[in-house]
């Protein structure tokens, strides 16, 4: 099964669906992480609608395109596209994160069906996709590994030990996705939300009156950084629209002779106004009240 | 049930714990993986910026820079997940900390089952073993936020490695404001002459309840908190086997390479009596409430109160 | 002292095991993290060039490499040094093997105090309570190159994660082509009933050079080489606790969280009994010739019989 | 004690007796890594008799520059060239390698006094020197902290979280210094030492027929990695050029704003001309005539 050419209408639609399930989830387990599950949710909705190569009911077809959920804790995001696009029953919303249930709190291989890799720890999926690209070379097929990266997977080492592997072995096949919300655990990762005369002195970093930390770590100049690690890439400056992503998608499987990434700027806790660019809600589910303000922006 | 009067969270209690030991005067740095915000470790950051150093999502660099502070003199603290910290930095700490002995102290929280709804992945149910391999490692285990704060005291106050294990779920606590924690001593929190309950972190209150009701079948236990691993008491359990006969460990973390191992390595060396281990084996955690995990993998009250009957019985053998 | 016919390095099996089964058609893949020269996988990649992947000095992304290509179905062999594989890429091998059970095989060389003169930075003496932390990983530590061999082709053929600790130094072989190695059972290399040394990697040899030593005292001593860490041979320790009523373990590596402790363990459930463990415990290693270094540390057949003795008089208590 | 300005001809005749003591040294102990350590010797002996504000007499002085081995493997040029500079009594290079000895195979932090930080796993320098440099900064002390990388060090993640976070600190109280001879312990880095006939198609590394591995891994455009991650880059084309390596050391030092890497391109085995760009001498003794031979090249 090759992606549907699914018209942005569509798209739009879905993720609104996907948008609902996050909530849906988060609350039913009154836990989970929101943010960088909608942040995240045009990339998904894109790829799962557009982009991959794939079939929900042959999930472990060898000719699939794999997407790797180096962010491992965005499972609301995941499972909300997976889900819709009909990879298990979406009664299974309402059992997130209990004992035993299908859908765990962090992603974990092959539960449910087409999940690739277990993740929850950052900083691992590039080297599992690498791993992946490099069987598709030696097995002669024509797949794609699209992996799928926060602020945070980009601060571990692994991911550049990973990236200069890719870029040394030529993997053409991988295209890495960074989610690039700007926003991690502790706070903000660098200026991007801050008017310029909030920058104290003291660089690398400061804590905040409500306890959030500013300035965490910088990712910038994030192109050059890929750049010099051998990879091509795409810059989406606007990381919901959904034409660009799927522009930037194709550009990447279609580019040989060194891997790509494409770095989605994004917004935290999009469409949901109170999580939007809000730390507080990288982790948290949304009280009674939030709950159905966030039901109310989300409706078709 | 034994009553307890609190809930509280031990990892709550590192970042006013380490405001008020910079402020008596101590050296105190703190070096951050973006987890400060769920250690507690950002409220010293507050009160100290320029002593505060977040590095990103990157353990390992944070324990080699937390090695360089300690290494001029500081008394490096830093903390994260325990899953990640040592899991995701093993060989910095041991390299960096433990064959050098600098004065690094990683507190780590969200420890065991009880982290609850993440799951397998974010339960640390090794993070002892991995400790305890380093050898020049002071290991704590608090069992409460009383004692979680004056264990990071003794860390700051005594030179040298230390790991201490805290958690993300609020818990009992079981010490009142008069308990002193001494490294290498466990407190003994009821006396019993049938079978000694050897228990840590979340685990002590369990074991408590299971005292309870090991007691209305006119058993009597002895709880000991090993929150010291290492130091370790070693008189605590050779008097447990030699007054009690018999013994039941109880962890929220894998049995080989934890406390269980601890005990039962002491005991083959000084004085053979059943031991029955309560705790984690051939697999891993799960989602769900921390209540609703403990139950799932049976480290209840009841199920440590089962393990002492067996273990009793056993002293026959 | 036994004579040992001829003298082999555990890690030499490596690159010609896996040749072979390649050549048998299996579908074996490997990554190297720039030890493959000592660790012997270079032979394999030698023959097989568009199977065998370098990554440079980089272990996270060794096992996070071998995990993706494990889950397209192929038999994954890493290799590195016991000290950087678990210790530098712990919470890989947890989260991208462990828990997901890739078909991931790391055979890590280098291993324990005889790896000789780098010193205690290069002398693993936790790999093995590392690993054991993780339950869904085999565990083997073959004592000889015949050994190694087999047991390199039992993991390939066997789905799930695998971890074969191999030795640096030549090290005696005690096995003659007929030994046939099994997943999870013991070979007893010796009969004895007043007490059973049970040894693994290169304390076989010392162990069955201790046993001539005892004997020569009148006292028989059974011999176990426990190469099967996990699964483990349960039966063979309770065995030697009924039959022998005292134990000694020895390893070239911690006592705690590694064979002691799961010796202990098994011990203290099934049949409490006497237990003296020869290995390491509160200190790294240091510089030198293996035998240099075993000597220094005591690891030595006379210090194993002095424990085998000490065992034996502990019975009556 | 601030560095002396020795001459380029004493630097030589220091330069000399060190590369004969990294001989004594594995030559005694039968085991060793004289490559890499001949290679860093004239870094070396750069920095002690150069740069380095030290004082052998005194190696726990607070206001001392720092110098890191993160390549701890290189053990016979350190110590070669501290026993040269009176940290301990040139005797003890007989002991080396043996149980407790003062000078244990690997780097250990403070045996002998004035080694600062233990080693033997790459990749770990880089962070240990940035806590010193932080600690500098907090403590209003103007000392210059050091670290010596290999090739190996700058494949490994930590390097990178390290780089990352020292320049979003603004460390520029660090400087690394990178001895890239392009060989490591498999084989080669690189391309470096073949003519282009000899690359094959496979990309990213294959092994020779001697069993040495080519291509294992290349760092390359390394400048524009350390540049990507926000240091200023000081390139030394000849690494045994002690003026070249004594100005970009000093240029490094009087940096201000961001850390400084200095890449110096170096010879493995450098001075012995049996061991230059043979990795057969990364980590081997020579043998009985090949010492010999070792001797008569370094004699005065
Ligand atoms: C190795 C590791 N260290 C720490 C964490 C804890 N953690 C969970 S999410 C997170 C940061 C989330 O921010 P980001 O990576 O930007 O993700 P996103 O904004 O896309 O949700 C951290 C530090 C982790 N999951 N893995
Ligand atoms: C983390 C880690 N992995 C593996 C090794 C084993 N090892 C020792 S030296 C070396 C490579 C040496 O090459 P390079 O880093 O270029 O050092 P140099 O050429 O300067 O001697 C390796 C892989 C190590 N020391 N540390
Ligand atoms: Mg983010
Ligand atoms: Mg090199």
């Amino acid at each position: 099964m090759v992606a549907t050419q699914t018209s942005v209408d569509e798209l739009k639609s879905i993720a609104k669906r996907v948008r609902r399930n996050i909530i849906r989830m988060v609350v039913a387990a009154n836990s989970g992480h929101p943010g960088g599950s909608l942040s995240a949710a045009d990339i998904l909705v894109t790829l799962y609608f557009r982009v991959l190569r794939h079939d929900p009911k042959n999930p472990d077809w060898p000719d699939r395109d794999r997407l790797i959920i180096s962010k491992g804790h965005a499972t609301p995001g995941v499972y909300g596209v997976m889900g819709e696009a009909g990879y298990f029953s979406t009664e299974e919303f309402d059992n997130f994160r209990t004992p035993n249930a299908l859908l765990q709190g962090h992603v974990v291989m092959g539960k449910p069906a087409g999940v690739e890799m277990s993740g929850g720890a950052l900083g691992m999926g590039l080297s599992f996709s690498l791993g992946q690209a490099l069987a598709g070379k030696l097995d002669g097929k024509d797949y794609h590994v699209f992996c799928l990266l926060s602020d945070g997977d980009c601060q571990e080492g692994q991911t550049w030990e990973a990236a200069m592997a890719a870029g040394h072995h030529k993997a053409d096949n991988v295209t890495a996705i960074v989610d690039r919300n700007h926003i991690q655990n502790d706070g903000y990762s660098d200026y991007e939300h801050f008017p310029d005369g909030d920058q104290p002195a003291k660089p690398g970093g400061w804590v905040m009156a409500d306890n959030h930390t500013a300035n965490i770590m910088n990712l910038e100049p994030l192109s050059a950084k890929w750049e010099a690690f051998g990879w091509n890439v795409i810059h989406v400056r606007d990381g919901h629209d959904f034409e660009a992503i799927t522009a930037a998608l194709e550009e990447a499987r279609a580019h040989t002779g060194q891997p790509t990434v494409v770095i989605c700027e994004t917004t935290k806790g999009k469409g949901v106004s109170f999580m939007e660019h809000n730390p507080d809600f990288h982790g948290k589910a949304p009280d009674k009240e939030q709950t159905e303000q966030a039901y109310r922006e989300l409706a078709d | 049930m034994v009553q307890a009067t609190k809930m509280e969270a031990t990892r709550a209690a590192l970042g006013p714990t380490l405001i008020k030991l910079r402020n008596e005067g101590l050296d105190i740095v703190c070096v951050d993986a973006d987890l400060g915000y769920s250690t507690s470790a950002v409220k010293f950051g507050r009160e100290f910026p320029e002593r505060f150093f977040p590095v990103g999502v990157a353990e390992q660099n944070m324990i080699g820079v937390a090695a360089g502070l300690a290494a001029t003199g500081k008394i490096a603290f830093c903390s994260s997940f325990a899953v990640f910290a040592p899991g995701h930095c093993f060989d910095q700490l041991r390299m960096a900390v433990a064959q050098p002995k600098t004065n690094v102290k990683l507190v780590a929280s969200h420890a065991g089952l009880v982290t609850g709804e993440d799951g397998a992945s974010a339960q640390s149910l090794e993070d002892i073993g991995l400790m305890l391999s380093m050898p020049t490692f002071n290991v704590i285990v608090p069992a409460d936020s009383v004692e979680a704060a004056q264990a990071i005291e003794a860390a700051a106050r005594t030179d040298g490695p230390f790991y201490i294990r805290t958690m993300r779920a609020k818990t009992a606590v079981v010490h009142d404001e008069s308990y002193r924690f001494q490294l290498g001593k466990w407190s003994r929190l009821r006396e019993g002459s049938d079978v000694t309950l050897i228990a840590i972190a979340d685990m002590v209150k369990v074991a408590l309840d299971a005292a309870e009701l090991l007691s209305s079948d006119g058993i009597n236990a002895r709880v000991l908190n090993a929150a010291s691993l290492r130091p370790l008491d070693r008189e605590a359990i050779v008097a447990a086997a030699d007054e009690t006969g018999a013994i039941v460990t109880a962890e929220d973390h894998f049995v080989h390479g934890g406390l269980g191992s601890l005990v039962a390595g002491v005991v083959a060396e000084e004085h053979p009596v059943p031991i029955e281990f309560v705790g984690m084996r051939d697999r891993y955690g799960t989602s769900g409430t921390s209540e609703q995990v403990l139950a799932f993998f049976n480290l209840t009250p009841e199920a440590v109160a089962e393990s002492a009957k067996k273990a009793i019985d056993r002293k026959s053998e």
